[in-house]
C-alpha cells in the first residue's frame, strides 16, 4: 500500500501526472473515487476488498480529462478495462499512468499496454462457479417462463442509466438510447423500454465486457443485468474460442472467421 | 487522396430536416399487364395507398414502363409537385434504373424514386386474394415510409488518373503493359529483378508448337523498353499502395543496381571482369554461374548490369572496384542507394507471376541428394541453346548425356499430404514436351513419363501429347513414383505401373526430371496485403468473381494478370494480360468515375460535439474495402479537439456493415439509412 | 519416474532381447517402466482385417486398463502394438458413437486421452536429451537403421518426422557416435505378412533390404520393430538363399545400440539372444 | 382535524391489511428483493418486510408514476382524434409502511403539481391514496430529517402514523379524514390509545445543519469550487433524482404505432447531461458540477424560497443509491 | 373465429436472397402471403435492433437471408452477419426470447425454389407456435394500464 502512495506522490511531485485517480474512504463502510492533485493529499489512498468500483470509467469522462494526464490505482478489472479502452483507440500509452495493483494488493507498474496484455494472460477472465449455475439454472426454464422471469427482474428498471455510466466501455458522447432519428430504444422505463435497453446494451457489450460487474454494482434497484453480459461472455468463448481484452483490434463482431460455426442458418 | 468535401457535404445527415411533413409522394400502381392486376386488385391498392399521409397523388397504369407509363409519373411529377415517388411494379433490380431516369428527367432527384416490388414479391408468388391485395397493399405503405425519409442524392464523380502501374515483367506484364500503352495511356511497368522476361524468358521451347520462347519473346521486351508510353523501372518493388480506383498512390522502391545507367553503355567489360564469377545463376537455376556484377541473361532489358551486393567483393569485404577501374564511361555508383519514388496511379495491374515447388519436401525423389535429378525448369536451361549446355541436355553431375531419362509428373501437385492439392495446370504439356525435346536431342535416349492423368485440355494440346507418345515413343506410365536412389552411378526409379496388370516397375535412369508444383511466388501475400486485395489459401490473388470477373480484384481498380491468379499457360496468361488491359483501358476511357452514391457517411453535428462518432474504429476493422480512414477535427488553430472516422466515398462499396456495426449511430448509408430502414419495418407491421 | 508400458506378445518371446535392452537402458536412466495391469492382445493378428469390432476392443481394453492405472504415458515398444493402439485411439476420438459403444462393451470408462509412444518417441523424449551424459562408448560403426512400415504410415495417424525417409533413429545413432548412412530401404516392406506363411518371399524382399544395407558399407542394421528383426535376423537363411551369398551383417534394436553405448553389459542388452551373431564392440 | 391516538395489536395490523385487500385496493408496501427493499404492489401479509431504514424507490410513483399517459391519438390524413388520459378513473392505492420522511415528501411534490398550474391526473391520482406511515425505530449515518426540519416520528404528509411500541403493538396516530374514515370501517382493530409514550421508540437521527442557514449560505455560491469537487467522481446518471421522493422533473414523449399513439411523460433527471441540451449543441450545463449545483440549490434553495417548502426531506436515498457514493449531506455540510 | 394469420418480416439482402426471391416470382411458385420482405444492401446492414423492433411492432415472426458465406457481393458483410446472429441469438435465448420466431438462411439468387420452401416452412412452424403474445403483452403495456 506505502509503495502505491509513495509512487503516487512521486508522480504528482514531478508533475508527470497531474492527477491521482484512486480509491478513498467513502460514506459508512463504502469507499469512494478520490481524485487526487496534491502529493500530499495520497495518503488518503486505500485499497482493500471493498474497492469495486470501475476506475476506467473516469478516463473517458470529459470533465476528469480536463484536469490533465491522471495516474490511476488499476486492479486487475480495471486493467482490462483499460486495455479495452486502448485497443478502441480510447487511451494512448503517453495520456496515463497505470498504477497496477495485484491481488495481493501489491504495486506492479507498466511500461506499456502491451506489458498490461502480458500480465493479463495470467488473469484470464473466468465466469465464476455461481454465476454459471445460475445462467444455467436461467437457461434451463421453458422459454415462456425465462421470458417472464426477465420481465420481473427488469420490472423496477427505471432507467437511471447508472448501468451505463459506470461502464468504462459506455463512453460513447451519444448512446443509441438518446437517439430520437429514428427513436431505436423506447426511452419510458416500460416493460418494452426496458427490455429494449437491456438488451442493446447487453449486445453493444458482446464482445468487448470485461466482466468487471460495474454495471450490476452500480444499479440502485439490484437487477442482475450482468447475468446478460456473462451469458454473452460464454457465448463468446464457445462460439469464438477464448476471450480477453487484447489490443489486436479483431474485437469479436467487427471480426470473423470464414469457417465460424452456427446449427441454426438453413 | 483529393477530398470530396463537396460531396461529403451534400450526402451527409448534416441536412435533418424531417421530410416526411411536407413530403408530397405519387404512387404509381403498375398492371404490367396481366401479371399484377390477374392478382392484386391494384385499383383498391392505388385507392389505399391514395389515403396515406403524404401521398399527394396515386394512380394505376397497364404499363408503366412504357412511354405513356412513363410519361404518366413525369407529369404528375410537374403538376403536383411530387417530392416523391414509389412506383409498385416489378422488382427494382428490373426497371430501378428506368423509373429514377424517367424521374430526373422530370427534374426530381432520380434517389426520391423507390420501386414497390409488387411482380416477383407478391403477384407471380400468390394466388388472387384478399390476402394479396392486403400484403400489395402493405409493400406499397412500406416503401412510401421509406421514400419519406429518402433524400436527394448526387452521383460520386472521382477523377482519373490515366496512367496504370504494371507490376511484374514477365509475358503477362509485357502483353498488359504494350496493350494499355497502345490504346494510348502511360504505364509505369516495374520488375523485381535487374530484367523483365520472366519465367517466359528461361523456356526453351513453347509447347504446342515447339518455337523458341526467347525468339517470340524478345521483340515484346525490346517493344516495352522503347515503347514512349512505358516507363520501365527494372530491380524496383511496390513498397506502399494507397488510395483507390482512379486515384492510388502508389510508393515503389528502387534497388541500387550501383550503377549509373544514363553512362553504362551495356558494354559488359565489369561483368567479364568481375573476379567473382562462381555465384550460381538465378536465370540459369543454378545449373551455370554469373559474376557479382552482372546481366542476368544475353537477351536481358534493360542490358545493362547491376551488382549484386549480396556477393561483391567491396561490398563485403571493402576493397576490389575493379569494375569501376574498367568502366570506360565511370557508371560504376557503389554509394548508390535504394530509392523511394512516389507516383499518382489510376488503376493497377498485379502480374506478379508464379514459382516452382522446392521438392526437397519429397526426400524420396531425392532432389538435392542427387545431382541428376533435377526440376522442370533446370530442364528447360538444359534444353535451351542459350542455356548452360547450350541447348544439349547432359547431366549435370558428369556432363554425360542421359541415355535413359525419367520425368515424373506431378511432383507436389494433387499431393494434399505433401505438396499441394490443385493441379498446377502447365506440367502434363511441358513434361511432354520436355521428352520430345530429349528424344529429338538425344537420339536413341530412351524416356519415361510417370504421370496420374494426362490434363491436354486447349487447342492443339491433346494432338501435342499423342504425338509425344506415338511419333517420339515416349514411354508413358501411369503410376506414381515411390522412390528414387542411387545405385552404383544410376538411379533407380521405383514405381508402379496401375495399367492393365498392374505390377511394381524398376528404371535405372541416367536423369530424373520433376514436374514440381506450381506455387505462388514468395511474398505475394505480403504484397496482396499491401494492395488490400484478398488471397486464396494458397496465396494466389482473388479475382472478384471466379467466373464472371475474372481478372478484376475486389479492390476497383486492381486488376490481375497472368499466373499471379493461378497457375497459367502462356496463352492463357497473355489473353488474361489483354483482358485486364481492356479493364484498364475501359477505366481510363473516361475523365471522371461516376458511381451510385449508394455509400456511408459518419455524421456532424454542432460544436462541441462535431460528430457523435466517438472514433473507437471498429467501423474500420469491419470495413471489407479499407474505406474507413481517420479524420482529425481540429480547431482554428489547427488543435485536435477530436478523433473520427471518416468514410472515403470512392472506396466505399455501400455494404452498410459498419452501419450495423456502430453504437452510437454515428455512420449511415445513404439511399439505406436508419430512419429508411427502420420506417420501412414501423409502416410493413402496422397496417392498422 | 513412473511410465507406463505396454509389451506385447512378442517382447515376451520371439524378441525378449528388446525388452531386456529396454528395461536395461530404463533402469539405467532411472526410470520406471510400470507394465499395465491384466494387458490382452493388441489385435495385430488377422483380428483388425476380420473383425471390425473387434479389432478396436482389443486395443480399447488395454486403452482403458492403462487408464484405470492412471497412466498418463504408456510406451508401446513393439511397433505393430504401437500401430494398432494408436490407430484405435484416433478412430474412437473421431468416433465418439464408436467410442462410446466400446467403452460400454468393455464395462469401464474410457478418456481415450491417454498419449502412447513408440519406442523413438519414447527415447527421444526421454534419453536424446541426456545421451551425451548417458553415453560413454561410442559405437563407431557404419550403420544403416532400417524403419519397416508400422511406425510411420499411415502417417495421417502415426505422425513420424519424414515417412518417405525417417530420420529419427538416424539422428539418435549419430548421437551413439555412429554414422548412420543416406540408404533408399528405410520403410521397404520386409515382408512381415508373410514372415510364416511364405519366407521365400520374405528372403525376396526383406534380401534386398539387407543387400542394399551391406553393399553401402553398413556393419549392421539397426532396427525398432520385432517383426522386422525377426525378418532380417531370424530369416537370414531364405534372405541368403535369395541373394546367392553369405551375409553375417548383424540386426540389433536400437535400445540394445544404446545399451551397448551406455557400457551396460552385452547380456543386459540380450545381446546374445540374435541368430545372427553380433560382433559389435566398443571399445572400453 | 385533531390528532386521535389509538392502539393496534399487531395481530390486528394484518386483519387491518386484510381487509384493505378485499375492498380491492391496491396496496403498495415494502417488499424484500434482493439486495434492495422496494416499494411494490403486495396481495399478501407477509410479503411485506419490516426490516428496512427506508425502500430503495421512493412511494412518488404513486401518485407520479415513471410513464403516465398524458393523452392518447388516432391519426388518419384527414382528422386527428385524442383521448384524454385523464378520464382514465385510477385505482385507490395504500401506501403501507412509508416512512414520515416518505410521508413529507408529498407537500413539496404536490406542491410542484399545484404551484403555477394544476396537474389533473397528479391531484386525481392523489385523491385516491391512504398513506400509512410507521415512524423509524431505526436510522443510519444516511438518515437526516432532523436536519431538514423533519423528524422520525413526523406526522406531517401521513393520513395515519403508526409507531412500534416495546410491547410489539403499535400506537396509531389518525392525522386526516381519510385516516379517520379507515379507523371506522375498522373499529374494531382500534383499541384505547396506549400508555407508552412514542418519543422513546424513536430513532435518533442527529442534526448535522441548520435548514436556514444553508438556505441563506447558499444565495451566494453559485460561483464556488466545491460544485466541481463534490461532484467530481459523479457518473452522471439519474439514480438520485429517481430515487428522490420529491424529485419531479420529467421528460414528454411521444410514442406511436402506425397512426395511433400516446404521449407519454416520463420521469428525467437534472443529473443527465442531455436534460438541459439545447439543438443547437450549446448546453448551458455543460459540465456534472454544474448539473450537481443545480440539485442543491433547486432543493435547498430555490424551492424554499419560491414555494416555501423543503426541497429535501432528509431520507438519504440519494447518497444510498449513488453508484459513485457522492453524499448530498456531505456536501450540505461542507458549504 | 378466423384461423390465426403470422405476421413475418423477411430481412434479405439485395444480392443473393431477394434476387432468388425475384426468381421465386419468375418460376412462379406460390408461397404463403404473411411474408413480406425488406430489402437491404447486405445482411451485414442489418441491425439487430430492427430485428427486436419488428417484434415489438407486432411480428410473430422474422426471416433474415443473405448469401451463401463466401459468395457475399461485398466479400465479408455475410460473415460479419453471421457472427452477430451468433451473439444476438445467445442473447434472445437467454432472455427468453423465442429464437424459433427467427429464421436465418443463406439463399443465392438462384434458388428461387429454396426461398419459396424457406418462408413457407417458417409460416408453417410460426403457425404452430400461434401469436407472439408474450412479447405482445410486453409491447402493450400502456394499452393495459389505460384499462385500469
Amino acid at each position: 500500500m506505502n509503495e502505491l502512495i509513495k509512487k503516487a506522490a512521486e508522480l504528482l511531485e514531478s508533475n508527470v501526472v497531474q492527477i491521482v485517480i484512486g480509491y478513498g474512504k467513502g460514506s459508512a463502510e463504502r469507499t469512494r473515487t478520490i481524485f487526487i492533485t496534491e502529493a500530499s493529499g495520497c495518503d488518503q489512498l486505500i485499497f482493500d476488498s471493498r474497492c469495486i468500483q470501475n476506475l476506467a470509467v473516469y478516463l473517458t469522462k470529459a470533465e476528469i480529462k480536463k484536469l490533465g494526464k491522471p495516474a490511476i490505482v488499476a486492479p486487475v478489472p480495471v486493467l482490462r478495462s483499460i486495455l479495452q479502452l486502448a485497443s478502441e483507440n480510447q487511451l494512448t500509452e503517453d495520456g496515463l499512468v497505470v498504477l497496477g495493483v495485484t491481488p495481493e494488493s501489491t504495486l506492479i507498474e507498466f511500461e506499456s499496454f502491451a506489458a498490461i496484455e502480458t500480465y493479463l494472460a495470467s488473469h484470464k477472465i473466468e465466469i465464476d462457479e455461481k454465476y454459471q449455475k445460475i445462467i444455467e439454472g436461467i437457461k434451463s426454464m421453458p422459454v415462456e417462463e425465462r421470458f417472464a422471469y426477465w420481465v420481473k427482474e427488469l420490472e423496477p428498471c427505471f432507467k437511471c442509466y447508472a448501468c451505463r455510466a459506470a461502464c468504462p466501455l459506455c463512453y460513447c458522447t451519444r448512446c443509441t438510447v438518446e437517439n430520437n432519428q429514428p427513436q431505436w430504444i423506447k426511452s419510458a422505463s416500460h416493460p418494452l423500454g426496458n427490455l429494449e435497453w437491456h438488451v442493446m446494451r447487453a449486445m453493444h457489450h458482446a464482445g468487448r465486457c470485461t466482466d468487471c460487474d460495474a454495471c450490476y454494482e452500480a444499479c440502485p434497484m439490484g437487477i442482475p443485468i450482468h447475468l446478460l453480459t456473462k451469458s454473452m461472455l460464454q457465448d463468446v468463448t464457445e462460439n469464438f474460442g477464448p476471450y480477453g481484452p487484447s489490443l489486436n483490434k479483431d474485437n469479436t463482431l467487427s471480426s470473423f472467421k470464414p469457417e465460424d460455426k452456427e446449427s441454426f442458418i438453413k | 487522396m483529393p477530398e470530396f468535401s463537396g460531396i461529403l457535404f451534400l450526402s451527409t445527415s448534416l441536412l435533418t430536416v424531417k421530410p416526411s411533413c411536407m413530403s408530397k409522394i405519387g404512387v404509381f400502381i403498375c398492371h404490367c399487364g396481366e401479371n399484377i392486376s390477374a392478382t392484386v386488385d391494384v385499383v383498391k391498392v392505388a385507392e389505399e395507398a391514395g389515403k396515406l399521409e403524404g401521398v399527394a397523388f396515386s394512380t394505376d397504369y397497364k404499363y408503366m414502363c412504357s412511354d405513356p407509363g412513363q410519361t404518366l409519373i413525369k407529369q404528375a411529377i410537374k403538376d403536383k409537385g411530387l417530392t416523391g415517388v414509389v412506383v409498385a411494379a416489378c422488382s427494382p433490380r428490373m426497371h430501378e434504373p428506368t423509373f429514377r431516369k424517367a424521374c430526373a428527367e422530370a427534374g426530381l432527384n432520380p434517389y426520391m424514386c423507390e420501386m414497390s416490388n409488387l411482380r416477383e414479391h407478391c403477384s407471380w408468388v400468390h394466388d388472387k386474394s384478399d390476402a394479396t391485395t392486403q400484403k400489395a397493399i402493405d409493400l406499397v405503405r412500406t416503401l412510401v415510409e421509406k421514400v419519406k425519409h429518402n433524400k436527394p442524392l448526387y452521383n460520386i464523380k472521382v477523377p482519373v488518373t490515366k496512367t496504370a502501374l504494371v507490376i511484374g515483367g514477365g509475358i503477362a506484364g509485357i502483353q498488359a503493359s504494350l496493350d494499355i500503352a497502345n490504346a494510348g495511356h502511360k504505364v509505369v511497368l516495374i520488375e523485381k529483378d535487374p530484367s523483365i522476361g520472366g519465367h517466359m524468358s528461361q523456356l526453351s521451347e513453347t509447347f504446342p508448337t515447339l518455337d523458341c520462347s526467347q525468339c517470340i519473346l524478345t521483340p515484346r521486351m525490346v517493344e516495352v523498353a522503347q515503347h514512349p508510353n512505358i516507363t520501365l523501372l527494372t530491380y524496383a518493388e511496390l513498397e506502399k499502395l494507397e488510395g483507390f480506383i482512379g486515384n492510388f498512390k502508389a510508393t515503389i522502391r528502387k534497388k541500387a543496381k550501383s550503377i549509373d545507367e544514363k553512362l553504362c553503355t551495356g558494354c559488359g567489360l565489369c561483368t567479364t571482369k568481375c573476379p567473382t564469377k562462381k555465384i550460381p545463376s538465378e536465370f540459369n537455376t543454378g545449373l551455370g554461374f554469373r559474376p557479382a556484377i552482372y546481366v542476368p541473361f544475353p537477351q536481358a532489358v534493360p542490358n545493362k548490369p547491376v551488382i549484386d551486393k549480396l556477393n561483391c567483393q567491396y561490398y563485403l569485404k571493402g576493397k576490389c572496384k575493379v569494375c569501376e577501374k574498367l568502366c570506360p564511361t565511370g557508371a560504376i555508383r557503389f554509394d548508390q542507394e535504394d530509392e523511394l519514388v512516389e507516383m499518382e496511379v489510376g488503376a493497377v495491374v498485379a502480374a506478379t507471376g508464379f514459382n516452382v515447388m522446392e521438392p526437397s519436401g519429397f526426400p524420396e525423389y531425392g532432389y538435392g541428394k542427387y545431382k541428376d535429378v533435377i526440376t522442370g525448369l533446370q530442364f528447360e536451361r538444359l534444353a535451351s541453346a542459350s542455356g548452360p549446355t547450350l541447348g544439349e541436355i547432359r547431366r549435370p553431375s558428369d556432363g554425360k548425356i542421359p541415355q535413359k531419362i525419367v520425368f515424373i509428373a506431378c511432383a507436389g501437385s494433387r499431393d494434399p499430404a505433401k505438396g499441394i492439392p490443385y493441379c498446377s495446370k502447365i506440367c502434363c504439356m511441358y513434361t511432354a514436351k520436355h521428352a520430345m525435346l530429349y528424344q529429338h536431342k538425344v537420339h536413341g535416349g530412351e524416356s519415361y513419363i510417370f504421370y496420374m492423368d494426362i490434363r491436354a485440355g486447349g487447342k492443339n494440346y491433346e494432338e501435342f501429347t499423342r504425338r509425344a507418345i506415338v511419333e517420339d515413343e515416349v514411354n508413358y506410365i501411369r503410376g506414381r513414383v515411390s522412390k528414387v536412389y542411387e545405385e552404383n552411378g544410376k538411379l533407380i526409379v521405383k514405381g508402379v505401373d496401375t495399367l492393365l496388370n498392374a505390377k511394381p516397375v524398376e528404371i535405372e535412369a541416367d536423369m530424373v526430371v520433376l514436374a514440381s508444383a506450381a506455387i505462388a511466388n514468395p511474398g505475394s501475400e505480403e504484397l496482396a496485403q499491401r494492395m488490400h486485395i484478398s488471397y486464396d489459401a494458397y496465396n494466389f490473388f482473388s479475382e472478384a468473381h471466379p467466373k464472371l470477373k475474372p481478372v478484376e480484384t475486389n479492390t476497383a481498380g486492381i486488376f490481375l494478370a497472368g499466373a499471379c491468379q493461378a497457375p497459367k499457360d502462356i496463352p492463357e496468361t497473355v489473353s488474361q494480360a489483354s483482358g485486364a488491359a481492356a479493364k484498364v483501358a475501359i477505366l481510363f476511357s473516361q475523365n471522371e468515375l461516376s458511381r451510385e452514391p449508394v455509400v456511408a457517411v459518419v455524421n456532424r453535428s454542432p460544436a462541441p460535439l462535431y460528430s457523435t462518432c466517438v472514433g473507437c474504429f471498429m467501423c474500420a476493422t469491419a470495413c471489407p474495402y479499407q474505406a474507413i480512414s481517420e479524420k482529425l477535427i481540429t480547431d482554428r488553430k489547427g488543435n485536435v479537439i477530436k478523433r473520427v472516422a471518416k468514410v472515403n466515398p470512392g472506396l466505399c462499396q455501400g455494404c452498410g456493415t459498419c452501419v450495423a456495426f456502430c453504437r452510437s449511430k454515428s455512420i449511415d448509408i445513404d439511399g439505406y439509412s436508419n430512419e429508411q430502414m427502420y420506417s420501412e419495418v414501423m409502416a410493413l407491421l402496422n397496417n392498422d | 519416474m513412473k511410465i507406463g508400458f505396454y509389451p506385447g506378445c512378442s517382447l515376451t518371446g520371439s524378441s525378449r532381447e528388446y525388452n531386456e535392452s529396454l528395461f536395461s537402458i530404463s533402469k539405467a536412466a532411472g526410470i520406471d517402466l510400470v507394465e499395465i495391469t491384466d494387458w490382452n492382445c493388441c489385435g495385430a493378428t488377422a483380428a483388425h482385417n476380420l473383425n471390425k469390432e473387434l479389432s478396436v476392443s482389443l486395443p480399447a481394453r488395454n486403452l482403458a486398463l492403462a487408464e484405470l492405472d492412471e497412466m498418463e504415458e504408456l510406451v508401446v515398444p513393439c511397433a505393430a502394438c504401437y500401430n494398432r493402439l494408436l490407430m484405435t485411439q484416433h478412430e474412437l476420438n473421431e468416433d465418439e458413437a464408436l467410442k462410446n459403444q466400446i467403452a460400454q462393451k468393455l464395462q469401464m470408462p474410457l478418456k481415450n486421452d491417454i498419449k502412447i509412444l513408440n519406442v523413438l518417441q519414447y527415447l527421444e523424449k526421454y534419453f536424446v536429451p541426456r545421451l551425451d551424459e548417458l553415453v560413454k562408448f561410442p559405437l563407431a560403426y557404419d550403420v544403416a537403421c532400417y524403419y519397416g512400415c508400422l511406425l510411420v504410415r499411415p502417417n495421417k495417424v502415426m505422425q513420424a518426422d519424414r515417412w518417405e525417409d525417417p530420420m529419427t533413429m538416424d539422428a539418435i545413432m549419430q548421437k551413439l557416435g555412429a554414422n548412420a548412412l543416406d540408404w533408399p530401404f528405410k520403410t521397404e516392406c520386409c515382408g512381415a505378412g508373410f514372415s510364416v506363411s511364405k519366407t521365400e518371399i520374405v528372403g525376396e524382399l526383406s534380401g534386398k533390404i539387407v543387400r542394399s544395407a551391406v553393399d553401402r558399407g553398413a556393419k549392421a542394421l539397426v532396427v525398432a520393430c520385432p517383426m522386422c528383426h525377426s525378418n532380417l535376423d531370424m530369416r537370414r537363411p531364405a534372405i541368403e538363399s535369395y541373394l546367392k551369398r553369405k551375409v553375417d551383417v548383424p540386426v540389433i534394436y536400437i535400445t540394445q545400440a544404446i545399451a551397448l553405448a551406455m557400457g551396460l553389459s552385452p547380456k543386459d542388452a540380450g545381446i546374445q539372444r540374435h541368430f545372427v551373431p553380433v560382433n559389435l564392440t566398443v571399445n572400453r | 382535524m385533531q390528532t386521535e391516538n389509538y392502539t393496534i395489536r399487531k395481530a390486528s395490523l394484518e386483519k387491518l391489511f386484510n381487509n384493505l385487500v378485499e375492498k380491492g385496493k391496491t396496496v403498495y408496501a415494502p417488499k424484500a428483493k434482493g439486495k434492495v427493499v422496494l416499494f411494490e404492489n403486495v396481495e399478501r401479509f407477509d410479503e411485506i418486510t419490516e426490516d428496512y431504514i427506508v425502500t430503495t424507490n421512493s412511494a412518488k410513483s404513486v401518485v407520479f408514476p415513471r410513464v403516465e399517459e398524458v393523452f392518447s391519438y388516432k391519426k388518419t390524413k384527414e382528422k386527428t382524434e385524442i383521448s384524454d388520459a385523464s378520464a382514465n378513473s385510477f385505482p385507490d392505492v395504500v401506501l403501507w409502511g412509508s416512512r414520515p420522511c416518505d410521508a413529507a415528501a408529498f407537500i413539496p411534490l404536490t406542491n410542484t403539481f399545484n404551484r403555477d398550474y394544476t396537474d389533473i391526473i397528479y391531484n386525481k391520482r392523489f385523491e385516491k391514496i391512504l398513506i400509512l406511515t410507521f415512524s423509524c425505530s431505526k436510522c443510519d449515518e444516511y438518515c437526516f430529517c432532523t436536519s431538514v426540519n423533519s423528524g422520525t416520528g413526523n406526522t406531517a404528509g401521513s393520513d395515519i402514523l403508526f409507531t412500534k411500541l416495546s410491547t410489539g403493538d403499535f400506537l396509531a396516530e389518525v392525522i386526516t379524514e381519510k385516516g379517520k374514515l379507515l379507523v371506522e370501517e375498522n373499529s374494531s382493530l382500534f383499541e384505547a390509545k396506549p400508555a407508552e409514550s412514542k418519543e422513546q421508540n424513536l430513532a435518533n437521527v442527529k442534526t448535522y445543519f441548520n435548514h436556514e442557514e444553508v438556505q441563506s449560505k447558499l444565495q451566494n455560491l453559485f460561483e464556488n469550487p466545491v460544485w466541481d469537487e463534490k461532484s467530481r467522481a459523479c457518473l452522471g446518471c439519474g439514480s438520485c433524482a429517481f430515487v428522490c421522493p420529491v424529485c419531479s422533473c420529467f421528460d414528454i414523449q411521444d410514442e406511436s404505432h402506425g397512426g395511433n399513439g400516446s404521449r407519454l411523460r416520463c420521469w428525467d433527471s437534472c443529473g443527465f447531461s442531455l436534460f438541459t441540451l439545447h439543438t443547437s449543441g450549446h448546453n448551458p450545463r455543460e459540465t456534472q458540477g454544474a448539473r450537481w449545483r443545480q440539485r442543491i440549490l433547486h432543493k435547498f434553495l430555490y424551492m424554499p424560497d419560491q414555494s416555501k417548502v423543503a426541497g429535501c426531506v432528509g431520507c438519504g436515498r440519494c447518497s444510498r443509491a449513488c453508484p459513485a457514493d457522492i453524499n448530498i449531506l456531505d456536501t450540505v455540510t461542507s458549504l | 373465429m378466423t384461423e390465426f394469420e403470422p405476421k413475418i418480416v423477411a430481412f434479405v439482402c439485395n444480392w443473393c436472397t431477394y434476387a432468388g426471391a425475384d426468381l421465386t416470382g419468375t418460376s412462379r411458385i406460390k408461397y404463403a402471403t404473411n411474408v413480406k420482405i425488406i430489402r437491404f444492401p447486405c445482411t451485414g446492414r442489418i441491425d439487430f435492433m430492427l430485428l427486436l423492433k419488428a417484434f415489438g411492432e407486432g411480428a410473430d415472426g422474422i426471416i433474415v437471408s443473405g448469401c451463401h458465406p463466401n459468395d457475399c457481393h461485398y466479400t465479408s458483410g455475410n460473415f460479419h452477419a453471421r457472427r452477430r446472429w451468433i451473439m444476438f441469438r445467445g442473447l434472445l435465448d437467454m432472455l427468453g426470447i423465442d429464437v424459433r420466431r427467427i429464421q436465418y438462411s443463406w439463399v443465392s439468387a438462384a434458388e428461387g425454389a429454396k426461398w419459396a420452401d424457406i418462408v413457407n416452412t417458417t409460416v408453417n412452424a410460426i403457425r404452430d407456435l400461434g401469436p407472439y403474445t408474450d412479447y405482445a403483452k410486453v409491447a402493450g403495456y400502456l394499452e393495459k394500464e389505460a384499462e385500469v
